[in-house]
């Protein structure tokens, strides 16, 4: 494939059609709008269906129809938007239909900011709907990789028949980078038992929570979730092998965090940087191997430190965690380079 | 004339005794059976009494978030056009939390049929006010009767949605004979017109609930010929996108 | 590499402007990110974009030092010129920046932008006449892969108009030091 | 010649056929069924099998089928 330049939301929205997406509706949010603009008219052109719905909460439902159908189907939005869909991504997960959500975060809560933060990261790990289920979600650190990810996702999605959900952010999302595009691929919504199509001469199927037919559920979905921690974590480590202070950092401040891994190097500080790619699952695993650690920082842009209580998890507190979080404005290396001094010196204080 | 129960109804349906869900399941499985299509259908189910369908209707049935029926249903025909997709939703789901799915699938005129349960109250969760509450009724949310002065008229949906561009609107009733006849019969055309691809079929039917109305059956269909149809009258107003009333 | 800003008001193709050296960037092997001015910021009919061009690892997109500016109008040069570094190289359009004191540890590369591309009948290619300037600059791509570049881009979206590669060689000869 | 067939376990004893039988042949006894209503039996001299009870029934109580020869 050829390299392109191209805006991580457009990169994001070629991807899902090039995976085999034949159905999107949504509703506009800054700044994910570009996903919604671009399959408006792209879908069409490979038959799919475009719907700019009244709501996400009408978005959302229409998604869960066209999964229950088999369709690959997704929605994309941002913050507020992203709250109003919890509603049917707990019925999609419940249900187990394979879907991919996409979430440009922005900063703050409420009316927020438009521009660079990750304070979804609660909303979409922790899951904002109710009920016992987890939502998989994976955080791109390029656009490429965001494209990526999209077709992984729907892959990834169907293996376990849940959703995925893709947590950018507004810098990844509205920048352009170079991307090579994923290659083309057919989906057949009538491969699965299960999807929608009439009963034909079959019984008659019935999509609704699981729980209502599954045998011994609690167990059932206890051990889903299990399965999926056992064999999804997904993260990048740079230079840990023997480093004392790790990074822990996602997405676009993961970038951030690699420069200033490079800084400190020069300096002779032992740092390195833990990347997790799946936020659910949290890659646990990346902390059990390390040996030299004394400390990590998380480093996000929250106001919260919401990722800091999964390191403080994550490597079961045998460690300080300490926080390098705010958002609006994006970190520089130097900032991250401070931080780490601060910790060095005893001046910061852990949070966990 | 003989007469059997539709194959879609393989079970006895888990309705209180002379709810009119029952009549209108059977409608629904005898028009699509008729029809040779009931192999081919899928149905959107609401939350609220209409949720107890799909354990007794033997059609390809998702069980939608409350309100969200319609939305559901336009996902599922967008994607399989030639299925016969609808909805099946009471007063609550399709007019109250639901209204704006409801509304926007006749704005979009969406292809698809919403079957519409009006028996005037929220039945599931134990007969609180819904939209479609008469003036004055009493209800688990207005021990005194509805107020309009507080809470509005009730809703007649069809005089909001009988001028858009749609296939299809009627109101049948399921007080004797002749009108569950004429209710099915205004299936079978709603279902006709989706056949056709004429857009958005909807069809209200006023339905007793004999358990939170605390009336006995053939009180409540009494109730719904002397007090209920004045308010929310029978007939078609749309037919082939021509509007008649 | 450098860092770049460009800057102007909505309209003068500032976007476009970046846009074209990331694509050169990556065309010729680099690694480029752009992002663009946002949502708020952009109301008010200001737009700018920002770009980096490295041989290594990008990490934020976003500019706070800059290296090279490319300023369109005086309000440009107002909110950006203190945020580029000691040495670097400001590119004005001079149809609108008319008597700005320029810091006195810059490099300043300044074009009758506007006006070029009015003469030369192509009143929206006065971005490609500061490209010119650019080039003529010598701080980033040099004149034949700057001019490649501004015809490649228009050749990918299937726009060639030669008058682009006119305004570009105006930009470049009628650059003042 | 068709003959009505009364699914007795299946009624709920609402009483809409009852109500709606232009001939008075249905009727309740007292009798029980399974699920604890007094359910709906039929005079077949009375019956004309016209098909309105099977209409007006909610709960699948009526067949009218061929009568065995």
């Amino acid at each position: 494939m050829e390299k392109q330049l191209m805006k991580g939301n457009e990169a994001i929205a070629e991807a899902v059609v090039r995976a085999g997406c034949k159905f999107f509706a949504g509703y506009p949010i800054t700044p994910q709008s570009e996903i919604l603009e671009y399959l408006s008219w792209r879908l069409p052109e490979v038959g799919g269906n475009f719907v700019q719905s009244e709501s996400e909460l009408a978005g959302i439902s229409m998604v869960y129809g066209a999964a229950a159908a088999g369709f690959r189907a997704m929605t994309s939005s941002s913050g507020p938007g992203y709250s109003l869909l919890q509603e049917g991504i707990s019925y999609i997960a419940s249900a187990e239909l394979p879907c991919l959500i996409i979430n440009v975060m922005r900063y703050g809560s409420g009316l927020g900011d438009i521009f660079v933060g990750q304070s979804d990261y609660w909303q979409a790990v922790k899951n904002g709907g109710h009920g016992d289920y987890r939502s998989i979600v994976y955080a791109p650190a390029s656009v490429k990789e965001a494209s990526d990810l999209v077709v992984f996702g729907f892959d990834k999605a169907e293996e376990y028949r849940n959703p995925v959900t893709l947590l950018s952010d507004a810098s990844i999302s509205q920048m352009m980078e170079p991307v090579e595009l994923p290659e083309m691929q057919e989906h057949n919504p009538d491969k699965f038992e299960w999807s929608l199509k009439g009963k034909g001469e079959g019984k008659a199927r019935s999509i609704t929570s699981v729980m209502y037919f599954q045998e011994d559920y609690d167990n059932y979905i206890a051990a889903k979730y299990k399965n999926i921690e056992k064999n999804e974590q997904l993260w990048e480590e740079i230079e840990t092998e023997d480093a004392e202070i790790i990074l822990v950092s996602y997405g676009i401040t993961s970038r951030i965090c690699n420069e200033a891994v490079e800084l400190a190097r020069e300096e002779g500080i032992k740092v390195g940087l833990l990347r997790p790619i799946s936020l659910y699952p949290y890659p646990v695993r990346a902390f059990q191997k390390q040996k030299n650690v004394k400390a990590y920082i998380s480093v996000e842009m929250t106001a919260l430190a919401q990722m800091a209580e999964d390191v403080a998890l994550a490597c079961k507190m045998k460690q300080p965690v300490y926080s390098l979080a705010g958002g609006m404005e994006i970190f520089e290396a130097s900032d991250v380079c401070n931080k780490i001094k601060e910790v060095i010196d005893g001046k910061a204080k852990e949070v966990f | 004339m003989l007469k059997k129960k539709p194959a879609a109804c393989f079970v006895d349906n888990k309705y209180c005794p002379g709810c009119g869900h029952g009549i209108i399941n059977r409608l629904v499985a005898e028009v699509l059976e008729e029809m040779g299509i009931y192999e081919e259908s899928i149905g959107a189910i609401a939350v609220g009494c209409a949720s107890l369908m799909p354990e007794t209707f033997a059609v390809d049935c998702i069980q939608a978030q409350h309100g969200r029926a319609a939305a559901v249903a336009a996902g599922i025909k967008r994607c399989r056009p030639d299925k016969t997709v609808f909805t099946y939703q009471g007063d609550g789901d399709a007019l109250a939390i639901g209204f704006s799915e409801t509304m926007y699938s006749a704005i979009r005129n969406e292809n698809i049929t919403v079957i519409f349960v009006n028996n005037s109250n929220f039945g599931m969760t134990g007969g609180q006010m819904a939209p479609t509450t008469l003036e004055n009724q009493k209800t688990t949310t207005t021990p005194r009767g509805r107020n309009i002065a507080e809470t509005g008229d009730p809703l007649n949906v069809i005089n909001m949605m009988k001028d858009l561009n749609t296939a299809y609107i009627a109101r049948g009733s399921l007080t004797n004979n002749a009108n569950i006849m004429k209710t099915k019969k205004y299936i079978r055309n709603a279902f006709e017109a989706q056949q056709n691809s004429e857009g958005f079929s909807f069809i209200e039917i006023l339905s007793p609930c004999t358990t939170n109305w605390k009336m006995d059956p053939i009180k409540a269909m009494e109730h719904i010929e002397k007090n209920v149809t004045p308010v929310y009258e029978l007939g078609v107003f749309v037919e082939r996108g021509e509007k008649n009333a | 590499m450098p860092n770049l800003i460009f800057a102007g008001f909505g309209g003068q193709g500032v976007l476009t402007a970046g846009l074209i050296v990331a694509k050169t960037g990556m065309d010729n092997g680099k690694n480029v990110t752009w992002i663009p001015s946002y949502g708020s910021e952009m109301r008010g009919g200001t737009a700018n974009c920002n770009v980096k061009i490295d041989d290594g690892k990008i990490s934020s997109p976003f500019v706070k030092q800059i290296d090279i500016l490319v300023a369109m109008n005086v309000p440009s040069l107002a909110k950006f010129e203190p945020m580029v570094s000691s040495e670097g190289t400001i590119i004005a359009n001079k149809s609108m920046v008319k008597d700005w004191d320029f810091r006195s540890d810059l490099k300043v590369v300044e074009v009758e932008a506007t006006s070029i591309a009015e003469e030369l009948n192509n009143p929206k290619g006065s971005n490609i006449v500061i490209l010119g300037a650019l080039a003529m600059s010598g701080q980033l791509f040099d004149k034949d892969v700057m001019e490649k570049g501004v015809e490649a881009f228009f050749a990918s979206k299937g726009k060639n108009n030669p008058k682009n590669r006119e305004c570009f060689l105006k930009g470049f000869e009628c650059a003042i030091n | 010649m068709e003959k009505l067939i009364i699914h007795k376990e299946s009624c709920k004893s609402c009483r809409y056929c009852i109500e709606n039988c232009p001939k008075g042949a249905l009727y309740i006894k007292g009798d029980i069924n399974e699920k604890g209503y007094p359910y709906v039996s039929v005079d077949h001299e009375k019956c004309t099998t016209c098909g309105i009870c099977y209409n007006v029934c909610p709960d699948y109580v009526f067949e009218i089928q061929e009568r065995e020869v």
